[in-house]
C-alpha cells in the first residue's frame, strides 16, 4: 500500500446544541403494534433485528396495537397513571424543596417515569432490582412509603439510612430494590451475580440491573454481559437511555453502532428496543424478559428509548448543552400523556378524572412532604445522631471505631 | 482568581506552549467539565485536543497511558476523586511501572486531575480524599493545590512532569478559602492574596512543600483544605504554630518538615481522608524516623473517622478548626 | 498438613457444614487453582457451588457482592495478588460500604482470597504486597496467616464473618516456612508444629495477634513470610526480640502491641511491601499514639524498597534476616 | 405466568477432559477459499458474517485459494516460514534452558507461530503492537536481536531491561513492540489510545492491540471497544483463540455466542475470523485491516483460531486439564507443516531445504544462546546491579529513593 493521508480524530457530535433546531427525522420510529412478540424461548439470534428497532404498543391515536399489546386491565392502567403522576408529583416538589434549602441533592424522572413503573409491575415479589437514581417508579410502583423516601431525602431524625447516604440512593429489600450505589455501573454485574445466586440455590427469584445510556461504557458493564452470558443468569438488564448523561450526548457512550442494544449482540443475549415512554410497551417487554429470566431461558438485554426531559440533576442546567427545544421535539412524547390518551380513547378515563387524579397524586405528595418536614429537614436540626456516622460500618463496632466514636465525643 | 480560573488557565497556557497537550474526561468537552475546570479550551483549541470522553475512568486512564507512550502528553479529568477506583489497575500496574519494566524504553506522562474533599454535602461518592491508596504506589507523584497560585503552579509542573502524577483539587476550595466555619458566610479567592495569579508559564516545582504561617511552637502538617483549617485552629487557639502546606505528597518535602519539627520539636497532622493507613500514617512515621530526638511529645493525628463520608453528619466527619485546636493544646500540654 | 491443603480443608469444612458457601474464580474448579486451593472441591461438590470464572477480576467480585446479597457466602480466589486491582472499585465503593450506605438492609459477607508476597521469582506482577490499599478501607477486614494451623482457622473465621474479608496468602509459605534464606535447603511444613492442623471446624478469630516468640528486649512486629524473617534474624543477631505475628491487620490488636511494646520499649516493624505509606507506617502511627513515653528508641520500619518488585534483584529486594538483625541491632544501640 | 420450576446455573463444560476423546466435528470450518474478500471501506454490517465464518487460504493439498490469496512472493513466503522456525526452535532452546533452571519462566508458541509471524509483516516502521506473552514472532520478524531476548529471558548483566522484568515480557520501542505487561488485558485499551494519538497528531501510523481468548473477559476489553469504536480509532485488535486460557476453555469466556468475533458487532466494529495456522491468511487480513485503518475507516476486529498445543507455561501441567490428544485433533493443523507444504506444492522449496532450515534455525538459536550463557544466566553471577532497581522508578530518582539505595549499600 502507497503512503496516506494524514489521520485524524474523528468525536461524535450531538444533532443540535444550544441555538440549533432540533431534529429527531433521523431516528427511526416503526410505528405501533409494527413489532411482532416472539415467543419466550426464542433464540436470540433469531430476534437481531428487535435491537435495531422499537416495540411499541399506543399508537398517536391512543389506542393499542400489535402482539405487544397484552393484557391490562383498565385498573391495572389506570394505576399505572397513578404511579407516574404521582412520581412527578413527588419529583416536582422535591426539587422544590431542594432550591428552598430543605436538601442537598435531587435527581427527577421528568420523561421516563413509565419505565421504572411499569417495569415494577412486571417483576414478583422476591426479584431484585439494581437501580439507579432515575428508577424510583419501582418503590413507588410497589407502595414503598412515599414518607420513608422523604425522610431520606431531607436526611432527617426518620431516614432509614441514618443520613449516611445521599439523598435519592434509597434501598429498600423487602420492596425489592438495592441500595443504590453513588458509583455508575457497579451494580449491573451485582444483579447478574444475584441472579446466578438464586439459581445456584435453585429459587425462582430472578434480578434486573438498571444502568444508563452513559454508564453502558463503564466496564462493569462488560463483566455483566460476559458473567450473564457464559451463566445463562435470570436477569434483565435494562439499558436507559434518555439521550444525555449530564452534557454528553449517547453517541459518545454508543460510538459505530446504531444502537445500545446491538451490544448483546456480541454476547449472544437476546436484546430488545422498546418505547420507554409506552407504558404498555415497557410492561409487556419486561414481562416477557421476566418469563423468559424464570423459565431458564437466560438474560434479556432491554434498551428503553426514552429522553432525559429535565436537568440531570439540582447540580446541572442542560441550557448550557444542549437545544431548550429539544425535549419539545422528542418524538415519543410524553408517557403520561400517552398513557392517559389510551385510557381515554378505550373509555376507561377522561379529562375530569385525569385532572382529578392529577390533584389527589399531588395532594398525596404535598401532605406527605408537610409530615416529612415536620420531623425535619437537612441541617434542619433533627437530623440523625453523629453516632449513626460510626454505625454500620460492620456488624459489630471494632475497637478502633469505638475509640474514635469516643474521641469524637459521641 | 477562583482556583477553577487558575486551572483553566494551567490548561490554556500549556495547549497553547506545547501542541502535545490533549486534554479529555468525562463532560470536560463542549461543557467544560461540571466544575467548569475545562471550560473554553475545545472552542480555543478544537475537538481533537479537548473531548468529552465515555464514562469509562479505566478506559480514559488506559487511553491516556496509550497516547503518553506515543509522545503526547495528556490530561485527564476523573469527575471526582471517588470515581478514580475503577482506574486504579490502569494507575497502578501500568502508568506507575512503564518507564521502571521497560527500562525509559518507553514512559508515561501525564497528569490524572480529580476534584478531592468533602464539605460539599456530597455524601460518601462525592468527599473522599483516596491520597494514601496514590502515595503507596512508587511511580506516581501526588500533588495537591491548596490556592489558585498553587493551582497554576503545580498544574503546569505536573504537565511538564517526564512522569504520572496524580492531581489532586480540593473541591471546596474551588471558589475560595474554607476553614470548616461552615456556618459563617463563605469567602471568595478576590479578597485572598492567594487568589492573585500571575500571568505565564511559571510553575511551582514538584516536591516542594509552603511554610504557611512560621510559628515556634508546634509544626502543623496540612494539605488541601486542612490548611485553612490549622489557620483557623491556630488563630483562634493563639498556639505559636508553624503551618506547613505540604502540597506534594509524594515525593515528600522531608527537609521542610524535618526543619521545621527540629525547630518546635512538636507536631500535628491534619487530613480529611480516614485515618488508619493514611497519609498521615506516613507523615507520623517519618517524623518520628526522622525528628525522635527532637520530639518533646507524641505526633497527634486529626484525620477524617475510619467510616464512609456521611451525608447528614457531614460537619461531625470533618476536621474542622474545633478539633485541631483541641489538638494543638493537647500536644502543647504533653 | 501444608497450607495449601490447610486452606482446601478450609473450604471444604466450610462447605460441608453451610450450603450457602460457593466458591469461584480463574481455574478454581476443574483444576482446583493454579496452586491446588481449591482442588477436589467441585468434584465433591457439584459445578455450581465450586466454578471456573472468566478472567475478569472486578466481574468475580462484583458476582460475589451480588450473591452475598442475595444470602450465599461467596469465598473467591484472585490468582495473585497483584492482579486484584481491577476489582478494587467493586471492593472498596461496594463490598466496604454496602452494610453502611444501606444501613444493614443489605450485607457483604464474603472472602477474597489471594496469594500475595514474593520470594519465588515472580517479578513484579506476581510478588506484591498489597495489603495496605485496603487497610486503608473502612468497612473492609484483612487477614494473613503465617502457617497451615492459623490458614485453616482465619479463612474459617473469615467465611463465618458477616463482612467483606481480604484474605491473604503469603504464597512462599504454601508448601513450607521461610526465613529467607533462600540459599538453603526449603524446608516443609511437616517437620513445623503449626503444619500439625486440628481437623474440624475450629476458628482462629479475626482481629486477634499472635506472639510468635516471648522476648524482653525489642518488640518485632511482623505478618505473613515475615515472621519467619524475624525468627531468623532474632536467632542470628541473639537479641531477646518478642516477636508478634499480627495474623490480622484490620481490625489490629492494638492490646497485643501496646502490651508488648511497654514492656519492651523498642519497636521493629517489618514487612515485605514497599515502604512508603505501607502498613508498616500504621503500625508506627500506633506505636507512636499508645507508647510514646515507653519508647527508648527510634521505631525502625524494615521493608520492601519503593520500587516495582524485581526479577533478577529479588534476594536485595525482599527484607531478609540480614536486614532485620540490622535493625534490631540498631534499634538496642540506640 | 404461573409458578415456575427451580432454576439451576448452567456452567459451560468442554467437550473434552483428561481420558475422553476430542472431537472437534461441531466447529465449522469453511473450506480455503470459500470466504470472500470485501473492499476495505466496507460497512461492518455487510460482513457481519465472517464474524462467524473463518478465512482460510491454504487448502489441504497445500494450494492457496481465493480473494484472500494474496501476493506474497516466494521469497516473502520463505522468509516466513524462516521466522516461524526460528520462533520454534527459540522456544524449545528456552524451555529448556527453564528446565534446566536457567531462569525462571518461560511460555511457548507452540502452534501459534503464524499468527505473530504474518502479522508482523503487514505492519509498518512506526506502527506499534501491544503484544501479549504469546507473540515473540512480532520481534523475531522484524529482526529484532535474539540475543537481546535471550538477556533478558536469562535477567543477565546485558538484559535491556536491567533484570527489572519477567523473562519474555519483553518491550523494543523501535521494533513496534510496546513494553508487556503482566497483567492481562490493560494493553487493549492502551493500543487504543496509541492509535488515538497518531490521528490527534495528524500521523499516519496505526496500533495492533493483542489479547488472548480467556482475557477478552476482562473489562479493559469493553473499554477498547468504546474507545475504538468512538473516535473511529486506527487500531488493529487482535484476539488469539487458541482454545485454552490455562485451565480454562474458551466457552468460559465466550459465553452463549459463537465466536470472539461477534463482540465487534456490539459496537459496529469490522469483525474478522481467520485461520490462525494459515500463514497466507493471517497475512492478509492483517493487512486487510491495516489498510482500513490507515485509510481511516477505522478499527478491526479479527479473532485468530488456533490452538495452544503446549503448557501453558513452564508452570503447568495440561494432562490435568484436558486430553493428551486434543492437540493432534486439532482441525487446522500446524502453521509450520502447512505453509511449509504450500512452498513445495508452488515449487518453492522442498523437504531437503526444510531440514536444512530446521537445522540452520536450530544452529542460530543454539549458537545465540552460547553467548547469552556466555553473560550469564539467572542467579548465575553476571546478573545486573541491585542499582538497577532504584533507578527507573522516576526519570529523575527522588530523596527518598535515594536514601533507601544508600540504606540497600548500593
Ligand atoms: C463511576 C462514576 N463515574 C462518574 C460519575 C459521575 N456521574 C454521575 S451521573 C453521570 C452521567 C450518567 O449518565 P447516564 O448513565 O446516561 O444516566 P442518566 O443520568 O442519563 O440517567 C456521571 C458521569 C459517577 N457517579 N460514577
Ligand atoms: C489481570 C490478570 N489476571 C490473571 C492473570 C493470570 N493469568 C496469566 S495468563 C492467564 C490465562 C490467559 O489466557 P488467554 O487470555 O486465553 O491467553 P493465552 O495464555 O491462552 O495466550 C491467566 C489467568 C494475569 N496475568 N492478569
Ligand atoms: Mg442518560
Ligand atoms: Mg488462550
Amino acid at each position: 500500500m502507497t503512503d496516506t493521508p494524514p489521520l485524524s480524530l474523528k468525536v461524535p457530535e450531538p444533532q443540535c446544541r444550544p441555538g440549533d433546531t432540533p431534529d429527531f427525522s433521523e431516528m427511526e420510529i416503526p410505528r405501533a403494534g409494527a413489532v411482532g412478540r416472539p415467543t419466550v424461548d426464542v433464540d436470540p439470534d433469531e430476534i437481531r433485528d428487535m435491537a435495531f428497532s422499537i416495540v411499541r404498543v399506543l399508537a398517536k391515536d391512543g389506542s393499542a396495537k400489535g402482539e405487544w399489546a397484552d393484557a391490562l386491565g383498565g385498573d391495572e392502567l389506570r394505576l399505572g397513571l397513578r404511579h407516574m403522576l404521582t412520581l412527578r408529583a413527588f419529583d416536582a416538589r422535591m426539587l422544590n424543596a431542594q432550591r428552598q434549602g430543605k436538601t442537598s441533592f435531587y435527581a427527577q424522572h421528568l420523561g421516563e417515569e413509565a419505565i421504572s413503573c411499569a417495569f415494577a409491575r412486571a417483576l414478583r415479589d422476591g426479584d431484585m432490582n439494581f437501580p439507579t437514581y432515575r428508577q424510583a417508579g419501582l418503590l413507588i410502583a410497589r407502595d414503598y412509603p412515599l414518607l420513608t423516601m422523604m425522610n431520606q431525602i431531607y436526611s432527617n431524625a426518620e431516614d432509614p439510612l441514618c443520613g449516611r447516604q445521599l439523598p435519592i440512593l434509597y434501598s429498600a429489600k423487602d420492596h425489592g430494590f438495592f441500595s443504590i450505589s453513588g458509583n455508575l455501573g457497579t451494580q449491573f454485574i451485582q444483579a447478574v451475580g444475584w441472579a446466578m445466586a438464586s439459581a445456584i440455590s435453585g429459587d425462582t427469584k430472578i434480578a434486573a440491573g438498571w444502568i444508563g445510556d452513559g454508564s453502558t461504557a463503564e466496564n462493569d458493564f462488560h463483566a455483566a454481559m460476559v458473567f450473564a452470558s457464559t451463566y445463562k443468569a435470570p436477569v434483565i438488564l435494562n439499558i436507559v437511555n434518555n439521550q444525555w448523561a449530564i452534557s454528553t450526548f449517547q453517541g459518545i457512550a454508543r460510538g459505530g453502532v446504531g444502537t445500545f442494544a446491538a451490544r448483546g449482540h456480541g454476547f449472544g443475549i437476546a436484546s430488545i428496543r422498546v418505547d420507554g415512554n409506552d407504558y404498555l410497551a415497557v410492561h409487556a417487554v419486561a414481562s416477557w424478559a421476566a418469563e423468559r429470566a424464570r423459565l431458564g431461558h437466560g438474560p434479556t438485554l432491554i434498551e428503553h428509548v426514552t429522553y432525559r426531559a429535565g436537568g440531570h440533576s439540582t447540580s446541572d442546567d442542560p441550557s448550557a448543552y444542549r437545544s431548550q427545544n429539544e425535549s419539545a421535539a422528542w418524538p415519543l412524547g410524553d408517557p403520561i400523556d400517552r398513557l392517559k390518551r389510551h385510557l381515554i380513547a378505550i373509555g376507561e378515563w377522561s379529562e375530569e378524572r385525569h385532572a382529578q387524579a392529577e390533584a389527589e397524586a399531588l395532594d398525596v405528595v404535598t401532605s406527605t412532604q408537610k409530615k416529612a418536614e415536620a420531623v425535619g429537614t437537612l441541617g434542619g436540626g433533627n437530623g440523625p445522631s453523629p453516632r449513626d456516622m460510626f454505625e454500620g460500618v460492620y456488624e459489630t463496632m471494632p475497637p478502633h471505631l469505638i475509640r474514635q466514636r469516643q474521641e469524637a465525643g459521641y | 482568581m477562583t482556583m477553577v480560573e487558575a486551572i483553566r488557565e494551567a490548561h490554556d497556557v500549556a495547549m497553547g506552549a506545547d501542541e502535545r497537550v490533549v486534554v479529555f474526561g468525562e463532560d470536560v468537552g463542549f461543557f467544560g467539565g461540571v466544575f467548569r475546570c475545562t471550560a473554553g479550551l475545545q472552542a480555543k483549541y478544537g475537538t481533537s485536543r479537548c473531548f468529552d470522553a465515555p464514562i469509562n475512568e479505566s478506559g480514559i486512564v488506559g487511553a491516556a497511558i496509550g497516547m503518553a507512550a506515543y509522545g503526547l502528553r495528556p490530561v485527564v479529568e476523573i469527575q471526582f476523586a471517588d470515581y478514580v477506583y475503577p482506574a486504579y489497575d490502569q494507575i497502578v500496574s501500568e502508568a506507575a511501572r512503564i518507564r521502571h519494566r521497560s527500562n525509559s524504553d518507553f514512559t508515561c506522562p501525564m497528569v490524572i486531575r480529580m476534584p478531592t474533599g468533602g464539605g460539599i454535602f456530597g455524601g460518601q461518592t462525592h468527599s473522599q480524599s483516596p491520597e494514601a491508596v496514590f502515595t503507596h504506589v512508587s511511580g506516581l507523584k501526588v500533588a495537591i493545590p491548596s490556592n489558585p497560585q498553587d493551582a497554576k503552579g503545580l498544574l503546569l509542573a505536573a504537565i511538564e512532569d517526564p512522569d504520572p502524577v496524580i492531581f489532586l483539587e480540593p473541591k471546596r476550595l474551588y471558589n475560595g478559602p474554607f476553614d470548616g466555619h461552615h456556618d459563617r458566610p463563605v469567602t471568595s479567592w478576590k479578597s485572598h492574596p492567594l487568589g492573585d495569579v500571575p500571568d505565564g508559564g511559571d510553575i511551582v516545582p514538584l516536591g516542594k512543600a509552603g511554610i504557611r504561617r512560621e510559628g515556634k511552637d508546634v509544626t502543623v502538617l496540612a494539605y488541601g483544605t486542612m490548611v485553612y483549617v490549622a489557620e483557623a485552629a491556630q488563630a483562634e487557639s493563639g498556639i505559636d504554630a508553624e503551618i506547613i502546606d505540604l502540597r506534594t505528597l509524594l515525593p515528600i518535602d522531608i527537609d521542610a518538615i524535618t526543619a521545621s519539627v527540629e525547630k518546635t520539636g512538636r507536631c500535628v497532622i491534619v487530613h480529611e481522608a480516614t485515618r488508619t493507613c493514611g497519609y498521615g500514617a506516613e507523615l507520623m512515621a517519618l517524623v518520628q524516623e526522622h525528628c525522635f530526638y527532637n520530639l518533646e511529645a507524641p505526633v497527634l493525628r486529626v484525620t477524617g473517622w475510619d467510616t464512609p463520608y456521611p451525608h447528614a453528619q457531614e460537619w461531625e466527619y470533618f476536621p474542622g478548626p474545633a478539633r485541631v485546636s483541641e489538638a494543638l493544646k493537647k500536644v502543647m500540654e504533653a
